[in-house]
């Protein structure tokens, strides 16, 4: 991968360029869809937008030092991460990538979640501690399917490049992971019925409780990206055309991504909030369950 | 069974007064630990219990239960400000006890602990007793006499 | 992390503020500690210095949601006191105003279950319902909130249009029917939070006192339209439904089937409503002697216990609301379940601060 | 800069986010703020949004006479609240007190423990009224707030 490459992948697509606006497109259209389905108008296309430049217009609060620090840090910290994932989605073929990216972006991913439960912990909040003690047991119960996913693709297509896995079409391992992938979403974006997290019934915004101003700002676009690289990641598997030329794979990603995000959203309004065992429970159980149907069938059907 | 094999088991003296709005009993020396285990055995319902100053003087006890869809008023009267405690036999009536503590300062005997209910921790219970002389004024600002922590407070002495 | 985690008093489950101290383990709720008297305004002492007429005015604004019923109870205390009759026709304005202040009482409250729940989708749903009960109410009344309908003696406005009122009653159980109560009973997302959540038991209802939904669904059937019935109870065809387990589930599906019956009790009240007058007078002079009063509304009974030495100021107003009695009981329900479960447990008892600390 | 000023402007005039903190009222303006979220009045058409916490909040809307033990809640949510911020007074009960007036254990009206900016009368206001009074608290919250 060249360095221009790699940078335009990071700062214009599928990078910082395409994805922040994309992010307040994906917040908005969820918002929207959710008020559409409950009988209302719901807020205008720009209100994700207008929403973080007025956080970020807001004075934040005095704080000690080390905590205002620790509080900076980390939602830029899970913002840097999401970029980086996003720039390694393989959405053009033979754009570069290297062996080993899948890796990669696993551990950016997860950048997310651990900076959410360490946010939790520095804020010194009790429902700030709640909101990542409920973030830790549940990325301990959808890393399991999410990850068996990603293996067994990896191991049906014998690489851990991920512009390698998204080309070849192995449909009998790629049904099942994606399926996995798909059921790991909602606890991963906090929308119903997984949305334990950030339960506000039960304990306010869970781990971004304290946040404010710039700093929740930088949280709610964390979110954002999180939407999209979640969808990308899913629509690049979903579409493993090695042929197709660029735009139509371009357009066929940012469509799927899109899809998702609209039947994400239509779940969540249909669905109550489940408990944390709950929620658990069905990540240990159907999560798993497809996650390790995508591995045999990847070890005993290659 | 009926109210009046009640007043009988009390060895309550005085008949009951049958009124559009339930049955009503003056009982000066009621037990009313006696009282309360009768009711739990014949499965009446708590209502209340509606505390009222006596003028010269102590205070007056009403209790309120539903028998049936009756209303059984039973008022007795306590000289000082202390009566016995039904909320180990009731649990309902606890909240009622803790709140007449609030109001009138009103003790009573056979509890662990009386915390207050309505008033904060820290407040002198007897509210309504404390604040007997006062009339209701349209001034809030007036009210502030009423509450010894807050005129400090107003006065710039908050710790 | 600290094993005593506070809810409220300010939280975002809760309209108003309380708080319950629960010690945990984990996410698991060893005991409950409740405090209320946030909202203390000392309304009984307001009350025994302001004339019957200004008490009026108070006692409605006990509580914003069963504004109607503090009236009502108020009312009928004095009434007793002064042995007034009420008007026929304003016992049935009253009855219809009484019931539809139940329906818009127990659609918000089904409202905020579902919230509490998450359920974002059913409490938009309910409460779009609501604004059906809120016309309905602002065309007979006049206001939203607050209806101002009750005075001692009859009520404040004539119904005009009684087949609006019939109609609205017909749609709103129509609704409940169709879209309420089955997602209520049948979707998996709600079953999986309530059923067998948060139980009470029926030896536990009634040493607690507890009262109406709470106590019908912990298998008590007590109800006072049945029990000692007022104005024209004792003359409706309704069913009081009562549910034996005692669970979350159990008080929805009372509180549920108690809507439609309210709707039926609309129909049958405003059909038979006879001609004449709505009030027995303009002025009801207050005798001396005590009083007591009950009704049933839409938490449970309400009571009112009035003194009165014959002056235009009452010596002594007692007001025991359904939530003081309730409110205990939601520390038993709360001992081992999860954290999750506290503000929809708490919820399930439709709870009303400003009724407890008045 | 002008761009920035006018952009920060609107974008505040846009995503107004409420915290609501009942000072001992009786449920009443509590309830038609409610009804505001939902399908009639749908407040999110103008970016309102009921928060949960304070630190996320642009607008602290109090209801209730101020009752003794929730002032000091009043004044923690204060400093919680980011600046710039408004505070509206929602109904009768944090302007005069209402039928509360006189009571020993009601501190209110609300201007004596908060600078309010916005006043919402009525026992209670209709929820076109309540909106009404936000949109004022917007205008305020676009120049900066009261602070």
């Amino acid at each position: 991968m060249t360095v221009g490459r790699a940078l335009f992948q990071l700062l214009v697509f599928p990078g910082l360029l395409y994805a922040v606006p994309v992010a307040w497109l994906m917040l908005w259209m969820e918002r929207k869809l959710t008020a559409r389905l409950q009988g209302r108008i719901g807020p205008p296309f720009y209100q994700p937008f207008f929403d973080f430049v007025k956080l970020l217009a807001k004075r934040p609060l005095p704080r000690p030092p080390l905590q205002a620090l620790a509080m900076s840090a980390l939602p830029v910290l899970a913002v840097a991460g999401t970029l980086g994932a996003l720039a390694l989605l393989p959405v053009f073929p033979h754009s570069g990538g290297f062996t080993g990216d899948l890796v990669l972006l696993v551990a950016l991913l997860e950048i997310p979640p651990l900076c959410a439960v360490l946010a939790g912990f520095v804020s010194r909040s009790i429902y700030g501690e709640l909101g990542a003690t409920r973030e830790a047991v549940l990325s301990i119960a959808y890393s399991l399917p999410f990850l068996a996913a990603l293996v067994a693709l990896a191991a049906a297509a014998n690489s851990l490049s991920l512009s390698v896995i998204s080309q070849q079409a192995m449909w009998q391992v790629r049904l099942p992971a994606l399926l996995a992938l798909a059921l790991c979403l909602p606890v991963k974006l906090r929308v119903n019925p997984f949305s334990v997290a950030n339960a506000e019934q039960e304990i306010y915004a869970g781990a971004t409780t304290e946040f404010e101003g710039p700093r929740l700002a930088l949280w709610e676009l964390a979110h954002g990206l999180e939407w999209v690289a979640l969808t990308g990641l899913w629509a690049v598997l979903a579409f493993p055309a090695a042929n197709a030329a660029w735009p139509l794979r371009a357009v066929v990603f940012v469509a799927i991504s899109l899809a998702l995000v609209l039947v994400l959203a239509a779940v969540a309004a249909a669905t109550a909030r489940l408990k944390l065992a709950q929620a658990a429970r069905v990540y240990w159980l159907w999560g798993s369950a497809l996650g390790v149907l995508a591995m045999v069938v990847a070890v005993v059907w290659p | 069974m009926e109210p009046e094999t009640i007043l009988e088991s009390l060895r309550v003296t005085a008949a009951w007064e049958v009124r559009g709005d339930g049955h009503w009993v003056e009982a000066p020396d009621l037990d009313v630990r006696a009282m309360a285990r009768l009711l739990l055995s014949v499965e009446a319902r708590w209502v209340t219990l509606t505390v009222s100053p006596v003028p010269g003087g102590g205070f007056r006890l009403l209790y309120h239960w539903d028998l049936a869809g009756r209303l059984l008023n039973i008022a007795t009267t306590v000289p000082e400000g202390l009566t016995q405690s039904i909320a180990d036999i009731w649990p309902a009536a606890d909240w009622a006890e803790r709140e007449a503590r609030d109001y009138y300062a009103l003790e009573f005997a056979g509890r662990d602990e009386l915390p207050a209910l309505m008033l904060r921790p820290e407040d002198e219970p007897g509210l309504f007793s404390r604040t007997r002389e006062l009339g209701h004024d349209a001034d809030p600002a007036d009210a502030a006499r009423v509450d010894a922590s807050r005129g400090r407070r107003d006065a710039g002495g908050e710790p | 992390m600290s094993p005593v985690i506070p809810v409220g008093p300010y939280h975002p489950a809760l309209e108003e503020p309380y708080k319950i101290e629960l010690d945990c383990d984990g996410e698991a709720v060893r005991e409950a500690h409740i405090t209320v008297g946030f909202n203390f305004r000392a309304i009984e002492w307001l009350a025994e210095r302001k004339n019957y007429t200004q008490d009026l005015a108070l006692v409605e604004r006990v509580c914003g949601i069963c504004s109607n019923v503090h009236t009502l109870t108020f009312s009928r205390a004095l009434e007793q006191l002064a042995g007034v009759e009420v008007p026929a026709r304003a016992q049935h304005i009253r009855v219809v105003v009484h019931e539809a202040e139940r329906l818009h009482s127990h659609l918000l409250w089904a409202g905020i279950a579902a919230e509490v729940i998450g359920f974002q989708t059913l409490f938009m749903t309910c409460f779009a319902l609501r604004e059906k009960v809120m016309d309905l109410l602002e065309a007979v009344s006049g206001n939203r909130v607050n209806y101002a309908m009750n005075k001692p003696g009859g009520v404040t406005r004539d119904i005009v249009d009684p087949g609006m009122v019939a109609a609205t009653a017909q749609a709103i159980r129509t609704a409940m029917e169709r879209e309420i109560i089955p997602v209520f009973t049948t979707d998996r997302t709600v079953r999986a939070r309530c059923a067998g959540v948060g139980v009470l038991t029926r030896d536990e209802a009634l040493a607690w006192g507890a009262l109406g939904p709470v106590a019908r669904a912990s298998g008590l059937p007590q109800d006072i339209r049945k029990a000692a019935p007022y104005e024209i109870y004792d003359r409706l065809d309704f069913e009081v439904p009562v549910r034996p387990e005692g669970d979350v589930l159990a008080r929805i599906v009372v509180r549920a089937l108690e809507i439609v019956e309210s709707c039926r009790i609309i129909e049958q009240a405003v059909d038979g409503m006879p001609a004449g007058p709505i009030d027995a007078g303009d002025f009801i002079p207050v005798p001396a002697g005590e009083a007591c009063a009950r009704i049933e509304g839409p938490r449970g009974e309400v009571f009112y216990y009035v003194a009165s030495d014959g002056s235009d100021v009452p010596l002594r107003v007692r007001i025991r609301t359904p939530t003081f009695q309730n409110m205990p009981t939601v520390a038993l329900m709360v001992r081992e379940q999860t954290l999750a479960d506290v503000p929809l447990i708490q919820a399930s008892i439709d709870p009303c601060y400003s009724c407890t600390d008045r | 800069m002008r761009l920035i000023d006018s952009l920060v402007r609107t974008s505040r005039r846009r995503s107004p986010w409420l915290f609501h903190l009942n000072a001992g009222s009786c449920n009443g303006c509590d309830i038609e703020l409610v009804a505001c979220l939902t399908p009639r009045y749908d407040v999110e058409q103008l970016g309102i949004r009921l928060e949960g916490s304070p630190r996320h909040a642009d607008i602290i809307v109090v209801s209730g006479p101020v009752t003794r033990t929730t002032r000091a809640a009043l004044e923690t949510v204060y400093a919680q609240v980011p600046d710039p911020k408004v505070v509206v007074a929602l109904g009768s009960c944090p302007a005069s007190c209402n039928v509360f007036a006189g009571s020993p254990t009601v501190e209110g009206p609300l201007d004596r423990i908060l600078p309010v900016d916005v006043y919402v009368p009525g026992c209670p206001p209709r929820p076109d009224a309540i909106i009404a009074g936000i949109a004022e608290a917007i205008a305020l919250l676009a120049e900066g707030g009261h602070a």
